[in-house]
C-alpha cells in the first residue's frame, strides 16, 4: 500500500516539476528539450516500479525496472551482439536501402504524371502488405540470416519514403515554378534546385516515419526465422522462456536506439530545413 | 528581322473558370511592341496586366488569339531564355540566402564562379543591396526582397524584361533612383521592357509606349506613344509635354474606372 | 478515375516481372520434384543445384519452366495461382463460409475500422496537446516516438493478456493494437499540420486576440487538413497492418492474419498470398474511401488537389 | 454460480487434431454431461500460456513439461494435473543426401530448432552428447525455425525439428519420398521429454471448487481423447468443423490424428512419475545453460486424476 | 485619460539575431500619438516601419524600452482587441473565400449572422470588390488581394487601425479614392491609425503626423505636425502648405537616404 501511495506522489510531482520546467523562463534552453523527457520517463519508471512492488504484480507479467537495468548489465554482451545483427545489420541496410529505391523511383516516376499517378496506387498496396504476412516469405527467399529482415525493411519503408518524396517535390508554389520556367530551366536545374530543396521538409517526414519503421520490421521479422542471435530472437525466445526481464531489456535498446535514431535524422533535417516555418 | 516587331498580339483572348462563372481576363487584345520600346502597362487592379505579361512570357496560354515573340512562340522564346521576369510578389527560394537567389538563374545559365560573384555584386549595388547577400529572405523587409527579386532579374542579360510592379513596395526616392537605373540600363542595352505599374508618372517617365488598359473584361483603351526624347533628367516630369501625356493616361484610366 | 490507365499499366509491369521471377524462383523445387518422378535434370543432384543460380538452372533445364508454375507449394505462385485462389475464396464461397476470404475480411475488418477510429482520436488529441502545450510538446513526443520504436510484436501479446484478465476480449484488443499503430502517423503528420500556419496567418489572428480554441478552429484546423489526409492514409494501412499482427496472439482464429499464419504453417502458400494481397486490397479500399473524402473536403476548401 | 462450472483451456497452438480429445469433448457433450461449460482458447505463435494462466485468462493451460518447469523456475508456480500424452511426438528430419546417418553427423551441419521454451529438449539432448551448439566445424549451427519446413525443402538447414503428427507429413506432402530422409525420435534417442499436459496454477488447487471442475474437466477430457484415438476420422471432422480459419485439409487432419493416437494411446490421464523423473533427469543434464536448475517440488500432482478416474 | 497619449513609445530598441550578426531594427524610437491622430510612417525600405508598427500591435516584443497603448501593454491591448491590422502583403487563408475572410475576424468576435453579411457587403463595397464574395483568394488580382485585406481589417470597427503599406498595390485611381474613403471613415469615428506609405503626397495627404524614418539602425529622424486642416479634398495638394510639408518630408527622405 505505501509503494501505491508512493507511485502515485512521485506521478504527481514529476508532472508538476515538468510543468514548471516547461513553463519556466529556461524552457527554450536545448538542455530542456532531453531534460523534459527525461523527468517524464524517469517519473514513469519509478511510478512502474512502485506500483510492480506495490501491486504485487508477478515478474511474468510485468518484470519492475530495477531487474530489467540488472538484466541489461549483465547481459550487455549479448545485447550488443544482437544490436549488431539486428539494427545495423538488418535495420540500416534496409533503411538505406528501401530509402534509395523509394528516392530512385519517385523522381523517376515524378518525370511524368502518367507514371505517378500509377506508381501511387500501387505503392500503397505495397505498404499495406503486412509484415506479418511477408516476413515469412522473405524469411524463404533470402534465408534466415539478416538479409531477409533487410528486406522486409526496404519494403516497409519504401512507401512512406516514396509518397513524402513525390508529394514534396509537388509542394512548390506557382510562382517558384514559373520563374524556373523563365529562365527555361530544363528538368535537371529544375529538380535540383527547385524541387529538391522544396521537397526537403516532406522527405524527411517520410525518413522519419520510415526511421521507427526499420526497427520494427527488422526485429518483427525475427519471429518467424533467424540464427540464434538478434533482437527479435532474443524477444521471442525469452517470451516463450518468460524471462519479461530480458523481454524488456531489448525493449529498452530498441526504443534507445529508435529514439537516437529518429534523432539524427531530426538533428539533420534541422539543418537541412533551417528554413521552414515549422523549423522557425 | 528589325521590321519585324518583337512581340506581336494579335485578337489575344483568355478566360478562366471559376467556380462561379468564368472570368474574361483578356478579351482581343493586339499589341506590337518593338525591339528597344519600353512599354508600360497601366490600368485598376484586375485588369488583366499581370495576365497579360504572362502570356508573353509563355506563363499562361491564352484561350485564342495569337502571339510571337521575336517571331517564335512565347514557349520557344522562353526555352531559349528571352526574358527577365520580376514577379508581383518578391518570391526568393526560401533556403537560399539573397546572394544565392540571384546566383540562381546564373547557375542555371552555366555562367563561371567568378563572373557570378562579379554580377551578384553588381546588381546588390544597383538595387542598394550591397552586405546583404548572405541573409535569408525571411530576415528582409518587404521592399528589401521585392529589390533582391528585380536584382535577380538583372543578373543575367536576357534581351526581353517582364516587370511585374517591381517599384510598388519601395519608397520615392529609391523608386526615382532605380527608375534612374533602369533608364540607363535600358539605353545602354537596347532591352525590350515591358513593366507593370500604378504610378502614372513613373510609367510617363520610362515609357516610349504606354498601354492602358480597363478591366471586365480585360482589354487595351489606349496605346499612348510617348514623344518625350530618349534622354530624360528627372526634372521632364515638369515639363508641360510630360504632364500632358500624364493627362492623357490619367484620363484613360478614369474612364476604366467609370466603367465599373 | 482518371488514374486508372496508369496504374493498369504499372500493374501490369509488375505482373509481367512476376511472371518472369516465378521461374527462377520455383525452378529448384520443381527440379527435386521432378526427378522423383523421373524426368532427367542437370545437375542432377540437389545438392550441386543448391550451387546454381535459379536462371542458370533453367536454361539448363527449359523443359521444367512449365512446371514452375504449376507447383502446389511454390516459393513464388504464379500470378494466376494466386488469382484463382482469390476468385475461388472471395466470389465461389458462401460470404458466411469459413473459406470465404469475404469472411475473414469482416473479421479483420471490424476491429480494423475501431481502432482506426481510437487511433485517429488519441493521435489527434495529443496533436492539439502537443501544439497547445509546452509540457505536452516536451514530454510526450519523444514518448511517442519511443512507444513506437517498441516491437509491436512483443508487445502484442503482453497487452492481450493483461485485456484478457480484465475480461476484456473479441474485437477490443485488436482494436487496441491497431490503434496504437495507427496513432503514430496521426500524431507526426497532425503536430506538422496544426504548425504549418505562416507567419502572417498566425499574426492575423493575434491582431484578433483569438484564444486558443478559435485559432484552432479557424486557422490551424484548416490548414492542417492536406496533412490530416496524408496521414489517416497511412494510419488505416497501420491500423489494418495492427490487426492483422493482433490476430496471432488473440489465437490466431480468423481473419486475414490467422490464414497467412496457417497457410504458412500447412505448406499452403498460395492461401498465405492469397489473403496478403486481399488485405492489401482491403487496406488500398480504404484509402481510396478516404482520397475521395480528402477531395471533397479539400475541393469544398477551394484548395485545388494536387 | 458459472465460476464453479466454467473452465477455458488455453492451447498452445492453432486448432489441430494435436488437441482432438477437447475439441471432441466439446463437441460430443462430454462436458457438458459434466455439467461443464468449458471454453478452448487457441493457441498460435505468439502465446506464452503460461503468460495467459498467470494472468488469469485461463483455468487451465497445455503446455510441454520443458516449458512449463521451466515457467516454475522462473517464479510462475504451474503444476501438472494429468498428462494425456504419454510419447514424445517430436523429432528431427534430416535430408539423407547430407551423410547423416547418426547423431555425430549433426557436427558442422545446420539445424532448425523451434525455440519458444520448446528449445530446451534439443540443448539437453545436444549437450548429452557433448555437440556444442554455437556452430563451427566441431559444432551444430542453430537455426530459429519458422512455423513451416521451408528451410529443409530449400536446404537453407540439413535438418528441422518436425512433429511425427505434422510437419514430418507436411515434408512427405510437399512430394519428398520417406527415403530421402533420415530421422531421429526424440523417444528412441533417449531424451524425450513430455508433451502436451495439462497445468493449473498451484494455488487454486486449495479451491476445492477448483479442485472439483477440474476433476470432470478431466474426467471428460479423457474421455474425449479415448472416443478420438477410437475415432479419427469422426475427430478430425471435428476438428475441422471448429478450425476458423478454413485453411485446413481433412487428409492431413485424419493424418494428424492417426499419429496423435499413437502418442496418447497408454495414458489414461495420470502423470506416469517414471516419466515424470526422466523428463527432469533429461533437463538437468542440459550442460552449461540448464533449463531448471534442481530437481523441482510440487511440480505435478495426482490430486485430481485420482478423484477423475476412480 | 484624454490628457494621455493612446501609443506612447520610449526609448524603444529592437535586435534581431541573424546568421551573420544583429540587426538593429529600431533603435531609441520615442513617439506619443494622441487619440484621433492619423499618423504616417514614411521611410526608406528596411527602417523599421514594419517593425515599429508590429511593436505597438504587439506582435513583436522590443529587445528593451517601454510602450504603451491606451495606458496598456500591446499585448493587453491586442488582447481587448484594441487594433484592426492591415499586413503589407494580403495574407488572406486561401480556405476561405473572400467573404469569408472577411468574415473571420466577425466571427471570432462573435458578431450575428445578419450583422456579418450586411458588414461583409459594406466593407467590400468600400475597396471596390462587390460581387467578389465567392471567389477564391488565388482567383483575384494582387491588387484585390490587398484590398480584400483592407475591407477585413474594417469589417470590426476597432479603435486603432494599424496599416501597412495598404495601398501599395493600387493604381493611382482607386488609391485616391480609398484614400478619400478613410479619411472619411477616420473623421466619421475618430479613429487612431497608425499607416505605412511609400507615397510622399500619400501620407501628406492623409496625416495628422507625419513620422519619417531612417534604415541602420532604424530609428526616427523627424516627425512633422501637418498644419492642414481635417476637412481636406482632393485639391489640397496643389495647396503650398500641402507642398511645403512634402518637400520637409521629402529632404528628410532624402537626409536617410544619404546616410546608406
Ligand atoms: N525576422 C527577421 N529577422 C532578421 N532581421 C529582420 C527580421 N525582420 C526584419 N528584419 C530586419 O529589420 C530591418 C527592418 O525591417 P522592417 O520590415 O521593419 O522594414 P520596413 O521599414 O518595413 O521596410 P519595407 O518598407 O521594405 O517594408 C530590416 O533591415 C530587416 O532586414
Ligand atoms: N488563376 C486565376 N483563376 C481565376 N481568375 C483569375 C486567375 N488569375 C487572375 N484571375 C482574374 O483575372 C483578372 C485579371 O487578373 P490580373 O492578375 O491579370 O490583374 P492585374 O491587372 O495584374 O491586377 P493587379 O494590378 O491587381 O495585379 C482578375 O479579375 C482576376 O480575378
Ligand atoms: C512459437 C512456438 N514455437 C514452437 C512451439 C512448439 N509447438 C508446440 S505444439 C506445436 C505444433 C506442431 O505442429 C509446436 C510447433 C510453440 N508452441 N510455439
Ligand atoms: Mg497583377
Ligand atoms: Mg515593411
Amino acid at each position: 500500500m505505501m509503494y501505491v501511495i508512493a507511485g502515485f506522489a512521485i506521478w504527481g510531482l514529476g508532472w508538476l516539476l515538468n510543468l514548471y520546467l516547461a513553463n519556466s523562463k529556461w524552457s527554450d534552453y536545448r538542455a530542456m528539450n532531453i531534460a523534459v523527457p527525461l523527468i517524464f520517463g524517469l517519473t514513469v519508471l519509478l511510478v512502474w516500479e512502485c506500483f510492480v512492488i506495490g501491486f504485487d504484480v508477478n515478474p511474468v507479467f510485468l518484470p519492475r525496472p530495477s531487474d530489467i537495468v540488472l538484466r541489461m548489465a549483465i547481459e550487455m554482451p549479448r545485447l550488443w551482439a544482437d544490436f549488431v545483427q539486428t539494427i545495423v545489420k538488418g535495420a540500416l541496410t534496409g533503411y538505406i536501402l528501401g530509402g534509395l529505391a523509394a528516392f530512385a523511383i519517385a523522381v523517376l516516376a515524378d518525370r511524368s504524371e502518367f507514371l505517378t499517378s500509377g506508381v501511387l496506387p500501387v505503392g500503397s498496396f505495397m505498404a499495406a502488405l503486412p509484415i506479418v504476412g511477408i516476413a515469412p516469405i522473405f524469411v524463404k527467399w533470402f534465408g534466415s540470416d539478416w538479409e531477409s529482415k533487410a528486406a522486409v525493411v526496404a519494403v516497409m519503408v519504401f512507401f512512406p519514403i516514396l509518397v513524402n518524396v513525390v508529394a514534396g517535390m509537388r509542394d512548390t508554389t506557382s510562382m517558384q515554378r514559373d520563374l524556373m520556367r523563365t529562365y527555361g530551366a530544363g528538368y535537371w536545374p529544375t529538380l535540383l534546385k527547385l524541387r529538391l530543396p522544396a521537397a526537403m521538409p516532406f522527405i524527411f517526414n517520410g525518413l522519419k516515419v520510415a526511421t521507427t519503421l526499420s526497427l520494427i520490421g527488422a526485429i518483427v521479422a525475427e519471429f518467424f526465422g533467424s540464427p540464434t542471435v538478434g533482437m527479435g530472437f532474443r524477444i521471442s525466445t525469452s517470451f516463450g522462456q518468460l524471462a519479461l526481464d530480458m523481454v524488456w531489456a531489448e525493449i529498452v535498446i530498441a526504443a534507445i536506439a529508435g529514439t537516437a535514431f529518429y534523432g539524427i535524422v531530426t538533428l539533420i533535417e534541422k539543418g537541412v530545413t533551417f528554413w521552414h516555418p515549422s523549423q522557425r | 528581322m528589325t521590321q519585324e516587331p518583337t512581340i506581336d498580339a494579335k485578337g489575344l483572348h483568355l478566360t478562366f473558370e471559376t467556380n462561379d462563372g468564368p472570368v474574361h481576363a483578356l478579351q482581343d487584345v493586339n499589341l506590337e511592341i518593338n525591339k528597344g520600346d519600353f512599354v508600360s502597362f497601366i490600368g485598376p487592379s484586375g485588369c488583366g496586366k499581370t495576365t497579360f505579361l504572362r502570356c508573353i512570357a509563355g506563363l499562361e496560354t491564352p484561350t485564342s488569339g495569337h502571339i510571337s515573340v521575336n517571331g517564335l512562340t512565347p514557349d520557344e522564346a522562353r526555352r531559349v531564355r528571352a526574358y527577365g521576369y520580376v514577379f508581383q510578389a518578391a518570391g526568393l527560394y526560401p533556403w537560399r540566402t539573397i546572394g544565392g537567389n540571384i546566383r540562381l538563374p546564373l547557375e542555371i545559365m552555366g555562367f563561371s564562379k567568378f563572373e557570378m560573384s562579379q554580377r551578384v555584386e553588381r546588381v546588390l549595388e544597383l538595387v542598394d543591396l550591397t552586405g546583404f547577400d548572405k541573409k535569408f529572405p525571411w530576415q528582409l523587409s518587404g521592399g528589401m526582397q521585392q529589390r533582391a527579386s528585380i536584382a535577380r532579374a538583372l543578373a543575367f542579360d536576357a534581351d526581353i524584361l517582364l516587370m511585374d510592379e517591381p517599384f510598388g513596395a519601395l519608397d520615392e526616392i529609391v523608386r526615382d533612383h532605380l527608375n534612374e537605373q533602369l533608364l540607363q540600363l535600358w539605353a545602354r542595352t537596347e532591352k525590350t521592357i515591358g513593366f507593370v505599374t500604378h504610378s502614372i508618372p513613373e510609367a510617363v517617365y520610362l515609357s516610349t509606349k504606354i498601354v492602358v488598359m480597363s478591366p471586365r473584361p480585360g482589354r487595351i483603351t489606349d496605346v499612348i506613344d510617348s514623344s518625350l526624347p530618349k534622354e530624360r533628367p528627372l526634372d521632364i516630369r515638369d515639363s508641360p509635354e510630360f504632364i500632358s501625356i500624364a493627362q492623357r493616361v490619367r484620363d484613360g484610366l478614369r474612364a476604366g474606372h467609370a466603367h465599373v | 478515375m482518371k488514374s486508372i490507365l496508369p496504374v493498369l499499366t504499372i500493374i501490369a509491369a509488375v505482373l509481367f516481372i512476376w511472371t518472369l521471377a516465378v521461374v527462377p524462383m520455383n525452378m529448384h523445387l520443381t527440379a527435386d520434384q521432378a526427378q522423383r518422378s523421373g524426368a532427367i535434370v542437370t545437375p542432377d543432384t540437389p545438392v550441386a543445384r543448391k550451387e546454381t543460380n535459379g536462371i542458370v538452372l533453367a536454361l539448363k533445364n527449359p523443359h521444367l519452366i512449365a512446371l514452375t508454375y504449376v507447383g502446389k507449394r511454390p516459393n513464388l505462385p504464379s500470378p494466376h495461382q494466386v488469382g484463382l485462389e482469390m476468385f475461388d475464396t472471395i466470389f465461389g464461397k458462401k460470404i458466411t463460409s469459413k473459406r470465404s476470404l469475404v469472411y475473414h475480411g469482416w473479421i479483420t475488418l471490424a476491429p480494423t475500422l475501431l481502432g482506426f477510429a481510437i487511433g485517429t482520436l488519441l493521435g489527434v488529441l495529443l496533436a492539439v496537446g502537443i501544439v497547445f502545450s509546452r509540457v505536452m510538446d516536451k514530454s510526450v513526443m519523444p514518448w511517442a516516438i519511443v512507444s513506437q520504436t517498441i516491437p509491436i510484436l512483443a508487445l502484442a501479446p503482453m497487452i492481450i493478456v493483461v485485456l484478457g484478465a480484465a475480461g476484456i476480449h473479441g474485437v477490443l484488443p485488436k482494436s487496441v493494437i491497431a490503434a496504437y499503430l495507427s496513432f503514430f502517423p496521426v500524431v507526426v503528420g497532425m503536430v506538422k499540420g496544426l504548425r504549418s500556419p505562416d507567419h502572417m496567418q498566425l499574426d492575423l489572428l493575434r491582431t484578433y486576440s483569438t484564444n486558443n480554441v478559435q485559432s484552432f478552429w479557424k486557422l490551424r484546423l484548416p490548414s492542417s487538413t492536406p496533412y490530416l489526409f496524408a496521414s489517416l492514409k497511412i494510419g488505416i494501412s497501420a491500423s489494418l497492418i495492427g490487426t492483422i499482427v493482433a490476430e496471432l496472439p488473440t489465437g490466431a482464429k480468423a481473419g486475414f492474419g490467422a490464414r497467412m499464419l496457417v497457410g504458412d504453417q500447412y505448406g499452403q502458400p498460395i492461401l498465405s498470398w492469397a489473403a496478403l494481397f486481399a488485405a492489401a486490397l482491403t487496406a488500398a479500399a480504404l484509402v481510396g474511401i478516404i482520397s475521395l473524402v480528402e477531395r471533397g473536403a479539400l475541393r469544398k476548401m477551394g484548395m485545388k488537389p494536387a | 454460480d458459472g465460476h464453479a462450472n466454467s473452465v477455458s483451456l488455453q492451447l498452445q497452438w492453432v486448432t489441430q487434431a494435436q488437441f482432438a480429445g477437447y475439441y471432441v469433448a466439446l463437441d460430443k457433450g462430454f462436458y457438458e454431461a459434466e455439467g461443464l461449460d468449458v471454453t478452448i482458447l487457441a493457441g498460435g505463435p505468439d502465446i506464452a500460456p503460461p503468460q495467459v494462466l498467470a494472468g488469469g485468462g485461463a483455468d487451465a493451460m497445455l503446455n510441454w513439461m520443458p516449458s512449463a518447469l521451466s515457467a516454475r523456475e522462473k517464479g510462475l508456480p504451474v503444476v501438472n494435473i494429468a498428462q494425456p500424452f504419454k510419447r514424445s511426438g517430436l523429432m528431427l528430419t534430416c535430408w539423407k543426401d547430407t551423410g547423416i546417418t547418426k547423431v555425430e553427423d549433426f557436427r558442422g551441419k545446420t539445424i532448425g530448432v523451434w525455440f519458444f521454451g520448446n528449445e530446451y529438449p534439443f540443448l539437453s539432448w545436444m549437450s548429452q552428447v557433448g555437440i556444442p551448439t554455437e556452430g563451427g566445424a566441431d559444432g551444430v549451427t542453430v537455426l530459429k525455425q519458422g512455423f513451416n519446413v521451408d528451410p529443409l525443402l530449400n536446404r537453407e538447414a540439413d535438418c528441422i525439428s518436425t512433429m511425427t503428427y505434422n510437419e514430418y507429413g507436411q515434408v512427405i506432402d510437399a512430394g519428398v519420398n520417406p527415403d530421402e530422409l533420415v530421422t531421429f525420435q526424440y523417444e528412441e534417442q533417449g531424451v524425450a521429454t513430455l508433451e502436451d499436459g495439462i497445468y493449473v496454477l498451484e494455488e487454486n488447487l486449495n479451491d476445492p471448487v477448483f479442485v472439483d471442475k477440474m476433476v470432470r474437466f478431466v474426467r471428460a477430457s479423457m474421455e474425449g481423447w479415448k472416443y478420438a484415438e477410437a475415432n479419427a476420422e469422426e475427430a478430425a471432422g471435428i476438428i475441422l468443423d471448429n478450425d476458423d480459419t478454413g485453411a485446413q485439409n481433412e487428409a492431413a487432419q485424419i493424418r494428424m490424428m492417426g499419429e496423435i493416437a499413437k502418442l496418447t494411446a497408454g495414458s489414461n490421464g495420470a502423470l506416469d512419475v517414471a516419466d515424470f523423473d526422466r523428463t527432469v533427469a533429461t533437463l538437468l543434464s542440459g550442460g552449461s545453460d540448464p533449463v531448471i536448475s534442481a530437481v523441482p517440488e510440487g511440480a505435478w500432482t495426482h490430486k485430481i486424476t485420482d478423484l477423475a478416474l476412480k
